[in-house]
């Protein structure tokens, strides 16, 4: 029952803050709902329920390896968000922050739903829930990228609707009683009907594949983590793809018990790869460094299918890589909000020297750098390895090679453009920044913190985490 | 041999005996040119002078510029003790004494160039960059003919590997033998001692600032290097150390004179080459010895 | 029974060819509007007995589909003041052409596909996957964003239609929280191109391109 | 106390070091000299008995318990870390101090023993994945010392290019050490030649270490990095980051099943990398850059050694192997010793003159004569002449090339070109440093600023003094170091755990001795002499010409061109000639520029293809959204044909 709450405190904490009539304090709705949210996520995985809580409902295995991540990147966003919204005090946060809070408790109840249905119910209310903080900024630019996130978003969804409905056919076909659970389809096994799984399986691939911004259906990500504001960004990186990556985790697990597993990880395999090398060639010559960072979850996007499709221990780096993805997008997007705000510009044409004008956030940034390039000691090193490994163990020799050689070509990318941000000496532009924008201590502590929980995870994962993981990886492979 | 006069008859014979080569070499030329030209032992006479006369140095030298020679000489005759000297053997033998000798040799050139560079004259930078750059291919001539006397000798000490094995690979390496010496102690085809246009010079410009006792232990160094080639060219190709002492000594001073005689009379019946067919010959010099390699690896294997 | 649904649904796929073959803005967002229409009285063709919950769903569908949202596009159509052609990005003869192919593929493919003895004669998957191609095909050929959004109701529609398959086995709440989702979605749709109508003072998507690379 | 605890104490000490640097620059010299000395220690205590240092945490750090151990051949490397890296301190404190580098100082100082505390993991970590961590650690920290001076166009870029090759060579690693967790089942690491499936990784890792070595095509992205880092970052760089691509080499040659040709190809790419290396090194006309590529060229003659080592080990672990993998060890140790004392003399020379080219340089020797007598030491010495050090290796190598050779052993085709290549390398090497010398140093002084030079302080001199002082150790006894140097070699090839030497290394060391004595004796008596007969100044005699200006020198491009035109087909100079025209020619000009040939023209090329993919690729992304919805579509399409026909 107690896992009810996970949705329901931040959906009640949004209707809350809409009738709040507080600007300058409603942004305090966000870290408390967040803190509030952390302990519940981390309480229910050290301490699960034995059976989940209903049939459509539940914080199963997966959910548990999964949730909690997207909950200390909130909780790291909401931290930043109350400094930032006191930014903007020109215009009132009721929409923002109670959107905000909304996505929450829809991204929880969509990683909680065992039922076809209610996922992609979830899934769609998060998408939509995110619009109104997808154009917070007003600008055409703005709303120009909220157009493209919703029509080629939209269009994914649909067809992932679409995938819905005949996995549901298959089960109807192969003489099930209709029951959507994905507990039932599991059961159901190799009693669906082949065809009828493989359409879905290709509809619900691309579609939850659009929502993850896997290539090439990536194009909307560019431009929404470009316009929208830090802790947006961050949250659609590290929180609204995780979602998707876990719908089709769920789904991948129903197809491998219906027998077509091979095809899963050959799609996987090769979307996964696709992907990783057009982000990495976008990297390559983009001048945005916001835009920069979206080609980088790209990537990590291709990586995390990767590890799905290798399965077994790949699986297990997925997850943890899940976990390294959303706190180093979370650090890499808030600093970047505060060299963006600072700097006044978006491009490395108008941009340099940010390491003169604002230390931290550039030292916090290029830290991120390293860590999303998978260097030591970071997270995302160890998950990167362990995936290269399985994918060794796993005979994809070549797959892993032509990875490595699309990550060397993003590095080169990526540190291009930090280092031309960083380095070098300060541009007009920064001359008249933002007044009102100083690195305070409240700016910089959420990156940072976002920063070091990447560090820890990788020098010590806890136990607690790796069983959660390998009991997700269990849930999700088929025991015949 | 006992050492005990062993040791200060090779001395004596690389000091004092190395001045007479240029001078019969000199006398050759004369003779083939009809002319009486200067006598034998012109070259002790000049280095007593020089031995006497004061030092002019260069506003801009370093005392580098005395050390050089000095330094040179020295490397010079420690090469030379390290030759075995037909039946008087050679001071001191042991394993790869042949690479220290070659890069002894190398010493000399370095600090040959190191204290023409001293003046900062252009045409001594000239000299100097000639110089180190022909070693170049002479010293892969060189590495090649000794890695051919160690392949026939299965061996890598001076001492046990100058036993020639007889042969068409001899020949081979005693012609790139001749034409190395002929580049290292910068004589015709590749330098002309004795001209007056420094452009074409390689050595004698290197030297134009020494003067005095320097200038001595230069030319002295020369002489003494002269000698050491011919001395491991005759003892490439004759089996010096085979015979009995007399027929060896008497052996190795032949050879010596003949390949002095040859030097000389390849100076007076040919010209300087061009500049631009310097490397050619030594690549040919490298090429022979290559050869005369091939042949005594088969020798070897069979 | 079966023959009503059947003729409703070929209706529904002519419908998807005038919308390919129109030239006009308004009369693509009323065939829009109609064909959600015809759409949302199908579950009461297909059941035998009314229930309140499926009333309510179909009460909701067309009013949304038919009234709300088509007048939402026309408001926006008004104030934008922009020309009411909708200049093709594809042609309206080749659209036509591929309109037409699609739907020969679909019902092939219909035939082809395994079905529930109680589908084999109904058009329900050909009438889902050609609404479907005809929509993403508007998506992709017609470059007016209103025009869009009636492909991508249009896309819609073909979803439902396939939905219609599921309509006994799935629970209605279910039904229901997708239609709404659904709704909502292309109503926030169309309060964008509201939006964005202010914003920029055109709708032709064409002109939406500040955002590249 | 035991060697453990001597290593945990040098850590600790360092990691003390490292946060003291920014702010405390005289805590930050003492602790790092004293965790320099503490790494010596343990060092020399590994090498001295046989005594090997295995440790396992009881925690586990990404999962694995940490493993260090520390064996010869570990330790023959961490005394080079040790060495440099306690000069290095000493001469930073008047290189790079506070009042002339604000901004780059503290990072500077901290920076480095960072860099010297990673290469010490490095070299004790026996568990795949920290020797991962370590490896990037130290590769990192190495970037953040060569872009110190981060506001200057260059060294930014050359930061760039070193940081992008390191990580290429590092992915190479991912690979290497995946590949072999995923085969043994570990990540711990030791010996495994009972894996002969293993066999094949040697390649991989033969490019993950090859490229941090800088062998010849793989060392793109040396010559700009040593050349624009300051001048102590280079010489560790050079001296010793470098050998610890060497490192992963020689340990893993010692610990996996070796590949048939893995001798041939290391043996070929030494060759190459000497030759070549020297080459370029003639050609350079940067006296930082010329430093650099020579350490291409001696890294070739290491591996050369190396090379004959692995034929030797291969072919029944024969006496020539021993003498050259002998001969490559100390290479290792002479190369890393003079090569960065050179380095700080011309650092030297940059701080008095604040130039690098050596066209803009001369006549130096009067202004800073203790620079001058240590850069020309340091010249002889790495041009292999005796009696210096470079000589005792150089020799060791030459001895086993021999020996293979008089053997007539099968191997010998390899072996007889590797001996010629050997010897015109050593000719190369001592042109390009009569050339780097003497252009620095001798004649005129060519520009203001070389006229207005003043000599280095004590600080920049003492660790110069003691570098050159450890080489005339290793020059003058060679058989005193004998004892350490049986050690690694007996660890790396149990074979070779011989007692007596494999040279006459004591005749060596003797003559060497006294052929220097006897140098001195000439050169003073020389001296002495001409002071006796008179000695007078007097101008350069020019053949006569009685106005010689500064111009009129030879540079160092002149005196470099014979050589270059017989290697332009691997160097590719680029002239632009203008000839002097008419009665009186109003102006001539000859502009010429060695290029970077393997980046210009092989890495280029390539590199604008990859680029012209990603041009096509944002081309296709123009922000018009029907676009967009296309390729979601022809996405669909795809997986679907995936689907439908990937099975067969």
């Amino acid at each position: 029952m107690t896992e009810l709450l996970l949705i329901l405190v931040p959906l009640a904490a949004a209707a809350v803050a809409v009738l709040w009539p507080y600007d300058r304090t409603r942004p305090w709705f966000l870290p408390a709902t967040g803190l509030a949210h952390v302990l519940l996520a981390f309480g229910l995985m050290l301490r699960p329920p034995e059976a989940p809580f209903h049939a459509w409902f539940g914080y199963d295995p997966l959910a548990r390896a999964v949730l909690p991540a997207v909950s200390l990147l909130f909780l790291g966003c909401a931290a930043y968000g109350v400094p930032y919204l006191r930014l903007r005090a020109e215009r009132s946060n009721r929409v923002f922050v109670a959107g905000f809070l909304a996505a929450l408790g829809l991204m929880s109840a969509a990683h909680m739903a065992r039922h076809l249905g209610l996922l992609w119910i979830a899934t769609e209310a998060v998408t939509l829930s995110s619009v109104p903080l997808l154009h917070f900024n007003n600008t055409p630019r703005a709303f120009e990228a909220t157009w493209k996130y919703l029509l080629v978003g939209g269009t994914g969804i649909a067809l992932s609707l679409l995938g819905s409905f005949c996995l549901g056919y298959a089960s109807l076909q192969g003489g099930g009683t209709g029951d959507l659970t994905f507990t039932a389809l599991m059961a159901q096994g190799t009693g669906l009907s082949r065809p009828w799984v493989l359409i879905a399986w290709v509809l619900l691939l691309v579609g939850y594949g659009t929502k993850m911004g896997l290539a090439p259906m990536h194009t909307w990500k560019p431009d929404a983590y470009g316009e929208a504001p830090g802790i947006v960004g961050a949250m659609l990186a590290g929180g609204v793809t995780t979602v998707a990556f876990t719908a089709l985790l769920r789904v991948r697990g129903v197809v491998d018990a219906a027998g077509a597993g091979a095809v899963a990880s050959r799609t996987l395999l090769v979307i996964g790869l696709f992907s990783t090398l057009v982000a990495a060639l976008f990297l390559l010559s983009t001048r945005d460094f916001k835009r920069m960072l979206a080609y980088s979850s790209v990537e990590h996007m291709g990586i995390l299918s990767l590890g799905a499709a290798l399965g077994g221990a790949g699986l297990w780096a997925a997850f943890f890589h899940v976990w390294n993805n959303s706190m180093t997008k979370g650090a890499l997007f808030l600093s970047a909000g505060n060299i963006r705000r600072a700097a006044g510009g978006r491009t490395i044409d108008e941009v340099s020297g940010m390491a003169i004008l604002t230390p931290h956030s550039a030292a916090v940034f290029v830290a991120g750098l390293f860590a999303v390039t998978a260097c030591p000691p970071f997270g995302p090193f160890f998950s990167e390895l362990l995936m290269v490994k399985s994918a060794f163990a796993a005979g994809h020799g070549w797959a892993a090679a032509f990875f490595l050689g699309c990550l060397l070509l993003a590095f080169f990318g990526l540190t291009r453009v930090v280092f031309a941000i960083v380095y070098g000496r300060p541009r007009q532009l920064a001359r008249e920044m933002d007044p009102r924008f100083r690195e305070t201590l409240a700016v910089i502590v959420p990156p940072l913190g976002l920063l070091l929980l990447t560090l820890w995870l990788g020098v010590a994962t806890p136990d607690a985490l790796r069983a959660a993981w390998t009991a997700a990886v269990r849930q999700l492979t088929p025991t015949p | 041999m006992n050492s005990i006069i062993a040791f200060p008859a090779r001395l004596a014979v690389w000091l004092l005996l190395a001045p007479l080569l240029p001078g019969i070499i000199n006398k050759v030329k004369a003779w083939v040119a009809g002319r009486r030209g200067p006598p034998v032992l012109q070259l002790y006479y000049d280095l007593a002078r020089l031995w006497r006369k004061g030092v002019v140095v260069s506003t801009l030298a370093s005392p580098g510029f005395i050390a050089g020679p000095a330094v040179a000489w020295v490397a010079v005759l420690a090469a030379a003790l390290l030759l075995p000297l037909g039946p008087l053997g050679a001071s001191l033998s042991f394993r790869g004494d042949v690479i220290l000798l070659l890069y002894l040799l190398a010493l000399a050139r370095f600090c040959t160039a190191w204290a023409a560079l001293e003046t900062g004259s252009a045409f001594e930078g000239m000299g100097a960059a000639r110089e180190v750059s022909f070693a170049v291919l002479a010293e892969a001539a060189v590495v090649t003919a000794v890695l051919t006397l160690s392949l026939q000798s299965r061996s890598v000490s001076l001492s046990a590997m100058l036993v020639p094995a007889a042969g068409s690979g001899t020949l081979l390496l005693a012609v790139g033998l001749f034409t190395v010496l002929l580049a290292e102690n910068c004589r015709v085809p590749f330098d002309d001692p004795n001209t007056h246009l420094e452009l074409t010079m390689i050595h004698e410009v290197m030297v134009l600032d020494h003067s005095g006792p320097p200038l001595a232990a230069v030319l002295h160094g020369a002489a003494m290097k002269l000698l050491l080639f011919s001395v491991l060219l005759v003892q490439a190709v004759l089996p010096v150390g085979k015979l009995p002492p007399a027929a060896g000594a008497g052996a190795l001073v032949a050879g010596v004179l003949v390949v002095t005689v040859a030097v000389g009379l390849v100076e007076s019946l040919m010209a300087r080459v061009a500049f631009r067919r310097v490397p050619l010959l030594l690549t040919t010099a490298f090429l022979l010895c290559v050869f005369a390699l091939l042949i005594a690896w088969k020798g070897g294997a069979a | 029974m079966n023959d009503l649904l059947n003729l409703l649904i070929g209706l529904a796929m002519g419908l998807n060819l005038v919308a390919l073959g129109t030239s006009r803005l308004p009369s693509l967002i009323r065939i829009a509007a109609l064909q959600g229409m015809v759409l949302g009285i199908m579950p009461l063709v297909m059941e035998h007995e009314l229930r309140v919950m499926l009333l309510a769903v179909a009460v909701a569908t067309v009013s949304m589909k038919g009234l709300v949202i088509p007048a939402l596009l026309r408001r926006a159509m008004r104030t934008a003041n922009i020309d009411r052609d909708l200049d093709p990005l594809i042609g309206f003869l080749p659209s036509l052409l591929l309109g037409a192919a699609g739907m020969i593929g679909a019902v092939v493919l219909a035939r082809r596909l395994p079905l529930r003895p109680e589908h084999h004669e109904s058009l329900l998957v050909a009438g889902a996957l050609a609404s479907v191609l005809a929509g993403l095909l508007l998506l992709i050929g017609r470059s007016k964003a209103i025009s869009q959004v009636c492909g991508y109701l249009i896309l819609e529609n073909g979803i439902y239609l396939f939905g219609l398959l599921l309509i006994h086995s799935t629970p209605l709440l279910v039904e229901g929280g997708i239609l709404l989702d659904l709704t909502v979605a292309v109503f926030v749709i169309g309060i964008i191109v509201d939006r964005i109508q202010r914003a920029f003072d055109s709708l032709d998507t064409r002109k939406l391109t500040v955002l590249r690379e | 106390m035991t060697m453990g605890q001597l290593m945990a104490l040098a850590i600790l000490v360092l990691v003390a070091a490292t946060l003291s640097g920014p702010r405390l620059p005289r805590v930050w010299l003492a602790l790092t000299l004293a965790g320099t000395a503490a790494l010596l220690g343990a060092a020399l205590w590994a090498l001295g008995g046989s005594a090997v240092w295995d440790w396992r945490s009881g925690f586990a750090v990404g999962g694995e318990r940490l493993h260090f151990r520390l064996d010869a051949v570990s330790a023959w490397f961490l005394t080079l870390v040790a060495i440099v890296g306690g000069a290095g301190a000493v001469y930073t404190r008047e290189y790079w101090p506070d009042h002339e580098r604000p901004e780059s100082a503290g990072r500077g100082r901290a920076w480095w023993s960072a860099l010297v505390l990673c290469m010490g993991l490095v070299l004790q970590c026996a568990n795949g994945l920290h020797f991962l961590m370590a490896w990037e650690a130290f590769a990192l920290s190495a970037f953040f010392l060569i872009t110190l001076e981060r506001d200057r166009r260059e060294t930014r870029a050359a930061g760039w290019l070193y940081l992008a090759a390191s990580h290429a060579g590092t992915l190479g690693l991912f690979a290497f050490f995946s590949l072999l967790a995923a085969r043994t089942g570990s990540w711990d690491l030791g010996p495994m030649k009972d894996h002969p499936e293993l066999a094949p990784l040697f390649w991989v890792a033969l490019f993950g270490f090859g490229v941090k070595a800088g062998l010849f095509p793989l060392h793109i992205w040396l010559p700009s990095a040593h050349a624009n880092a300051p001048s102590q970052v280079s010489a560790i760089m050079s001296g010793v980051a470098i050998k610890m691509g060497l490192y992963g080499l020689v340990r893993f040659s010692g610990w996996l099943p070796l590949p048939a040709g893995a001798g041939w190809a290391v043996l070929a790419l030494g060759a190459v990398s000497a030759v070549l290396g020297a080459a370029f090194t003639l050609a350079q006309s940067d006296l930082k850059r010329l430093l650099a590529y020579c350490s291409v060229e001696n890294m070739g003659v290491i591996l050369i050694g190396l090379g004959v080592g692995l034929l030797g080990a291969a072919n029944g672990d024969t006496t020539w192997g021993r003498v050259a993998m002998a001969g490559a060890l100390l290479h290792v140790w002479n190369h890393g010793l003079f090569k960065s004392l050179l380095f700080l003399a011309a650092g030297s020379v940059l701080h008095a003159t604040g130039t690098r080219e050596m066209s803009r340089l001369g006549g130096l020797w009067r202004a800073m004569p203790w620079t001058a007598g240590l850069f020309g030491f340091g010249a002889v010495a790495i041009s292999a002449l005796p009696p210096l050090n470079g000589f005792v290796s150089e020799w060791l190598v030459y001895l086993g090339l021999f020996d293979a050779a008089a053997g007539h052993v099968p191997v010998a085709v390899a072996i007889v070109p590797a001996a010629i290549a050997l010897g015109v390398t050593g000719a190369l090497a001592l042109a390009a440093f009569v050339k780097a010398a003497a252009m620095v140093f001798l004649g005129a002084a060519r520009t203001q600023n070389a006229a207005h030079a003043h000599e280095c302080g004590w600080w920049m001199r003492a660790p110069m003094l003691t570098l050159a002082a450890a080489c005339v150790g290793l020059a003058l006894a060679p058989v005193v170091v004998w004892p350490f140097l049986r050690q690694p070699l007996g660890a790396w090839n149990p074979a070779w755990r011989g007692g007596e030497p494999p040279a006459p290394l004591a005749a060596l060391g003797a003559l060497q001795a006294a052929l220097a004595a006897l140098v001195a004796a000439a050169a003073g008596a020389l001296w002495l002499r001409a002071r006796a007969n008179g000695l007078r100044r007097a101008l350069t005699w020019d053949c006569g010409y009685a106005a010689p200006t500064t111009r009129m020198q030879y540079t160092s491009g002149s005196f470099a061109a014979l050589a270059v035109g017989w290697f332009a087909w691997a160097l590719r100079p680029e002239r632009w000639l203008r000839w002097p025209r008419g009665p009186f020619p109003s102006r001539a000009d000859h502009v010429e520029r060695i290029p970077e040939t393997v980046l210009e023209r092989a890495i280029g090329p390539v590199s604008e293809v990859v680029m012209a993919a990603s041009a096509w690729m944002r081309r296709r992304q123009q922000g018009r959204l029907p676009d967009y919805i296309f390729y979601l579509v022809a996405g669909l399409a795809a997986v679907g044909a995936l689907v439908v026909f990937g099975g067969m």
